[in-house]
């Protein structure tokens, strides 16, 4: 008789532990599985934000700038939209929670919406402008509410730091076309993002260090594509020089602009 | 504003992260010295003449724990909450150290399974991530496995101070435990590396069970139950 | 006149040259696409290969063996219908082209079905039985027909490199769980597999040498387990050793069996 | 099949591979021959020597094609050509070369972009993978963008041989593979960073032509056009 | 003496030791703060409109550096200064990057190399290790070497900036730097693989003063021959 | 000063180091080498006859520590005392190996924990930093937790000899030891590392002392006790 | 000679070395696929039923050696012998595996450490470098510790084989190999590496003396001892 | 033999090598030296004043060579040379710079490619193998592409110095050598990396040539082309 007992309390004891370590599972479960879908939203706002960055590189050479930047501004759409996806998942979570699930595609999103904020504007978009476009309604009829992500300053950072590989690629892009003032405002814009990475030095991210060596590398170029028009400029005065672009210009395509 | 401007104003945000990492660091530090302490108090179990003293080394843990209560209070006051997850890495190490010490004391005590409810009263906070500072499941599992294979030193020691029914108690206990991690689907993570840990202190227990029952010295199974 | 006409010309070259061009996105588009779909499915084909195997462990202590095995059936089943999707998007591709895209899940269920296939047959699944199990109906209606995928050998056999870490658990466990046979049995098969893998040597791909050294710690973790039965099984003889064992189950719980 | 059989047989899939890997390896090192012996006849043009004998260079190319037909006949049968992607690191190396050098010849004799089908059939391959070996649209475009950065070395090497137009004709040439690389998504492959280095020939044949408009030497722009 | 008091007694020291480095490691923080705020000044001689305010930049880093003075007497109030090997780690990094402005600094001001004796003047600290916290040549040699990479880029920038001069005299300044270097026999350690980048910047000085050579824009040789 | 002449100048200090470091690593490499023949004398206790001759191996060891203390002398001589640390990771692998020694020996002649006083003192040296070539804390503690881990195999090869006392008071001795360095907050270096290890050796032989106490081979477990 | 010519002529130097090089891999990978088999022959010894086919499978590795010797004569065939450091990279790794293997079969054969010229013997090579292709001390050596780390698993599958006795004769072996190794000064290279190893190999090898000698299953100690 | 014994004469084998690569490594520092003192009279020749010293520093060089000869000598007695490969790392770095040096000088004296022979002459060493310690292909081909890119240096500043002649005549030999080395079937070792530089200098030449041709500079093409 005591023998049985002793074993209904190990039976509940068991049974009590099981119960709870379904509770465990659920709870690591759903943790699992939100981190799961949270990656794979992530790789599809990666793809869509590099799309729009090779869309925005189309700025230097088709007549009318405006029609890709508002094209990418859709795409860029889409992408919010899929960010919007990601801030329903975190809706009451601690965002830190899931960082890493997300942070290659918010990286590559600030990257992308960095570029085409500089090509409108020429100056670099502040982290609060970011944040001010990723305020979304939650679509649930029954309770609409607002929802809103914030991109962390580091995600910020290491975007704003990839942005500046796409900046020289358009420098160099530029020159090509014959632009000769875009460089120029390039390079400065660039130096003075540099300048600002050195002043973070290395109170910033482990990542954003890493990053250092190819930002300056790019600087490099620029700084070189900028010497390079100044020293060839130099053998021919400034007012002929307009001349010569202006005749080449017309040279190449009189009618129809450059395409 | 201009870009030097939208540095300084990241710099702040950096800086001030700095700042608040630096703090809890030094309380981490001070939270890690008492769990050392604890630590200390509770390995005598191991001797042989610790053992009749057990009641009174879990209530000179238990008075230890009031002091861990105090710094993790400090510890709560350096962030804001909602951000527990961005700076978990600083005190994760610890506060599995502290869920396993908690775990022992209660299972010197009552022989029974420590709940996560009753890990976090111990040291003073949450359960639910939403009520503030908490336990997460898996450093609360963390602890348990960490008592699991102090258990099997204890089985070990026990044997040596002449107690022999302990191993069987901790046998039975052991098994249930890990009957109950079975259940679990663990990622490729360090707490299913852990987990791994459990299946050698079962054995282990199991060896010296067996090494119990061919001398005959395992006598009064029953009371393993009772207790 | 003749300058118009060579900007037709010219213009020509360009349309046509945008043209083709607009082709090459197609094809890259498409295959990119595909690779992504791809990730995505292989994904879920390692998760619920490892919940499988999690399963599997479980083996060593229910009542009912085949309860369990029954249930991981079921879920490889659904996992072999995720493969089926990848078979499906590989219809009259190169499987060597997305490879990299699904390799992880085809190794982790490797894993999973020769380990379900191990505790049930207690012998290696072949390459063969592996595939012969992946033919799929395909669901269009309109044309039903047969789909195939093929595990490759270097998928296999780094899928059974990593079952022998499953394996080396379940030894552990069994000791634990008082099982003195099953150790035994395992320890064989383990030398058989090792012995296996270093005839095959640095032959094999890449990453099977890079496995070997776990491989290796697992079996010395195997065989020293079946060291210790046998170290502490000396000191009894045999025969009263099964009294011994009988009489612990007994004694643990003598109505309901191991729990 | 025990375990030791079934390796066995494992073993004779590896073996088989490894075999016909050391048979491609061997074709594909001709080609690399054959291919730098086609570059060394191709690279007199940059000679000032080497521009009248643009034509009797290309056609000793033409020649040494043949030469690569027939090896990869040759390779084609080192392997089962469904499994084309299996080896294509063999010879995805080579192959760009022999694009490249493909896609020079043909813009040397009419000043043209090379079509795909073009280089598939100078190479004796296929465009389309059902087909048979072909020619990965990747690998089409690495030769096309290898060449370009060899236009502009002509662009330079040119005007040292007092040819001024034809920098002018291989600006407009390489500006309109700009444009329809601009239209291109490349994801961050090998493709993309070589895709970067066209921007810089672009620009190095830029300021060539520039050099030249401000000595007014690029005389006769309508010719450009025409040829 | 027990195991117990022996082992209270050498955590007072090892604690001793680790509030050393905890007060360290902070000076050298604001160090490092300081260092970055004289690098910001500085790296402004890069913009265009920098190069007629390279006057007041220096002083402005001039004045930067008595803070740097401050924070470095901080510093030796520490540790023992016969230590300083014990704790060099933690500031060789910073000195070095102080001695690289140091060097820049006078450069700007003055044309010409800085001395290790200016360079310790400048940052409050000695040459001669007797004599206190001291600046060893290696890490003279490695700020020195940071300086020529930043003379190459300032070549570079001059020339955009519309200064033609300026790279004429860095070519010589480096050039004189590199035979100095040459007399060096370093071993196989961080200095000499940051040496090996000296080529590099020699040869990007060069490559300007080729560009304006052969422009006619390189206007006073012999004044550059002369210094 | 001339460029020319001052790097002339840095020369000779970058020789002058250069030499004394090829200096002390030829009298580190015969430090080396009588460190390894101690080894090979003590490590014979391990032997099942060894048991008996630990005296004479002690006193073996002894003399040849005299060579140690010879060759420390000469190191002394080849740098200035002030720069230890600029040259301490030199023989800092060394002198953990001799304190490991110099523990090990002490331990075997009266089973007690060697001072860090008796350590330096058996190698000729200095405790204080101050007073010349000195036994950093850290390396003193390295060395000891060295012979921890050789008293765990002692330990075993005890019983393998027929000695079933050793184990015990063995494991007091390293309970002892290792509370103590609990007391001890160590940071995450290469000591911290090596502590780790200890509890592997701690555990070790608490299942020593259980595979002899369920024997009824542990005697005297009174004694053991009271020490 | 033209530019031309003298670069022809070096291709013939470069190709030649090529075809030398392509020779050594592939007799090399046979070499290694006879050592894998010869492996595979021995490693059944750790096999429950393989203890008692010792003799057979030696004999059996005895008769696979003889392929090895000539693979190695065929090996010798394929360069000038004064080169054979020029190429030895090519069969260093699989010549350590063939002494290894060696030092098996003649372990297992008589218990007894091969010598040098035993091995170069097996292989058909020989020890003195001046007479040809030869085996260098440093690969015996290595093979030599692979052998021990093969002997500790060996030991562990002897007990539970049921072979109480091997083990002990091991471990005396083991020592022995151990003091010899402690006689040599190693510098920090791969050697070394390995040589750091066999310490967990006399450990591990000690342990399962213990767990004999605990249980009373070391019959012939005095017989252990006496060897 | 015993295990002592063999191990004791093992040491000896292993001393005596240890020995041979200190005295290997002294020699070879001192080559070291001198080829950095034949580099700094070389390294004139790019300074404006250099051009018509060039003779004088050739000279000067050719003397210094005789020094390299001495110390080669030297190194030539530290070990059997049939060992040559065994050692070859040694002096691989070292030699291939001395073969650039002697390649450079005899370039400056004649403008033409230096033959393996002349630079085994210069240094006093053998071309075959079997007579001594020699020039291996791969040594000399490094020290050709170093010259290359040395020449790429001199085309830019000759033109800095205003000597608008000399870069079209580099560029013919760089052109040729680059033929020459489109003959060799280079694996994927560091002298195919060192290859794939030239072309860079390849096209930096022809950019140079490029510049002076616009400018119309570049006066006697027709000399050029004769050549
Ligand atoms: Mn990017
Ligand atoms: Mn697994």
């Amino acid at each position: 008789k005591t023998r049985r007992k002793k074993y209904d309390a190990q039976d509940n004891f068991s049974v009590m532990l099981k119960r709870r370590v379904i509770l465990f599972q659920q709870e690591l479960d759903t943790k699992h599985d939100k981190y799961e879908r949270l990656v794979k939203i992530s790789r599809d706002v990666t793809i869509e934000s590099k799309r729009t960055i090779f869309l925005l590189h189309r700025v230097t050479t088709v007549p009318d700038a405006e029609d890709v930047l508002n094209e990418a501004d859709i795409k860029l759409d889409g992408v919010r939209q899929k960010i919007g996806q990601i801030a329903e998942e975190l809706k009451g979570e601690d965002i830190y929670q899931f960082h890493r699930a997300f942070t290659p595609g918010i990286q590559e999103y600030v990257e992308a919406v960095s570029f085409l904020h500089y090509i409108r504007h020429r100056c670099l978009i502040s982290l609060e402008e970011i944040n001010a476009r990723l305020v979304f309604m939650n679509t649930e009829k029954a309770d609409p509410k607002v929802l809103t992500f914030q991109v962390t300053s580091s995600d910020y950072l290491l975007g704003v730091a990839d942005l500046t590989g796409e900046l020289m690629r358009m420098c160099i892009s530029s020159v090509g076309n014959g632009d000769i003032d875009t460089p120029f405002q390039l390079s400065q814009f660039l130096r003075q993002i540099h300048d600002g990475f050195s002043y973070i030095g290395n109170t910033g991210p482990y990542e954003v260090s890493k990053k250092l060596h190819t930002l300056r590398q790019s600087l490099g170029k620029v700084e070189d594509a900028c010497y390079t028009l100044r020293v060839r400029g130099s053998e021919i005065p400034k007012h002929m020089l307009a001349d010569v672009f202006s005749s080449r210009t017309t040279l190449i395509d009189p009618e129809e602009g450059v395409v | 504003m201009s870009v030097t401007e939208m540095f300084s104003y990241i710099q702040g945000f950096l800086s001030a992260d700095q700042d608040i990492r630096e703090d809890i660091r030094k309380v981490v530090q001070t939270l890690e010295q008492t769990a050392r302490e604890i630590l200390t108090v509770l390995q005598s179990v191991h001797q042989p003449s610790g053992f009749k003293e057990i009641p009174s080394k879990c209530a000179k843990a238990r008075e230890l724990f009031c002091t861990v209560r105090t710094q993790i209070a400090e510890l709560k006051t350096k962030f804001p909450m909602e951000q527990y997850y961005r700076f978990h890495e600083h005190w994760r190490f610890v506060l599995q150290r502290l869920a396993f010490l908690a775990a022992f004391v209660v299972y010197l005590e009552s022989e029974s399974l420590v709940k996560r409810e009753e890990v976090a009263q111990i040291l003073g906070i949450e359960v639910v991530r939403e009520k503030g500072f908490h336990l997460d499941v898996e450093d609360y599992l963390a602890g348990v496995l960490i008592m699991a294979s102090e258990l099997s030193r204890l089985a070990v020691n026990s044997v040596t101070a002449g107690d022999y029914n302990r191993p069987l108690r901790i046998s039975n206990f052991i098994n249930e435990l890990d009957s109950g991690f079975r259940l679990l689907n663990l990622k490729n993570d360090p707490l299913r590396k852990r987990y791994d840990g459990l299946k050698y202190d079962v054995k282990k227990i199991e060896e010296v069970v067996y090494d119990l029952s061919i001398r005959g010295l395992a006598k009064e199974p029953e009371a393993a139950g009772e207790k």
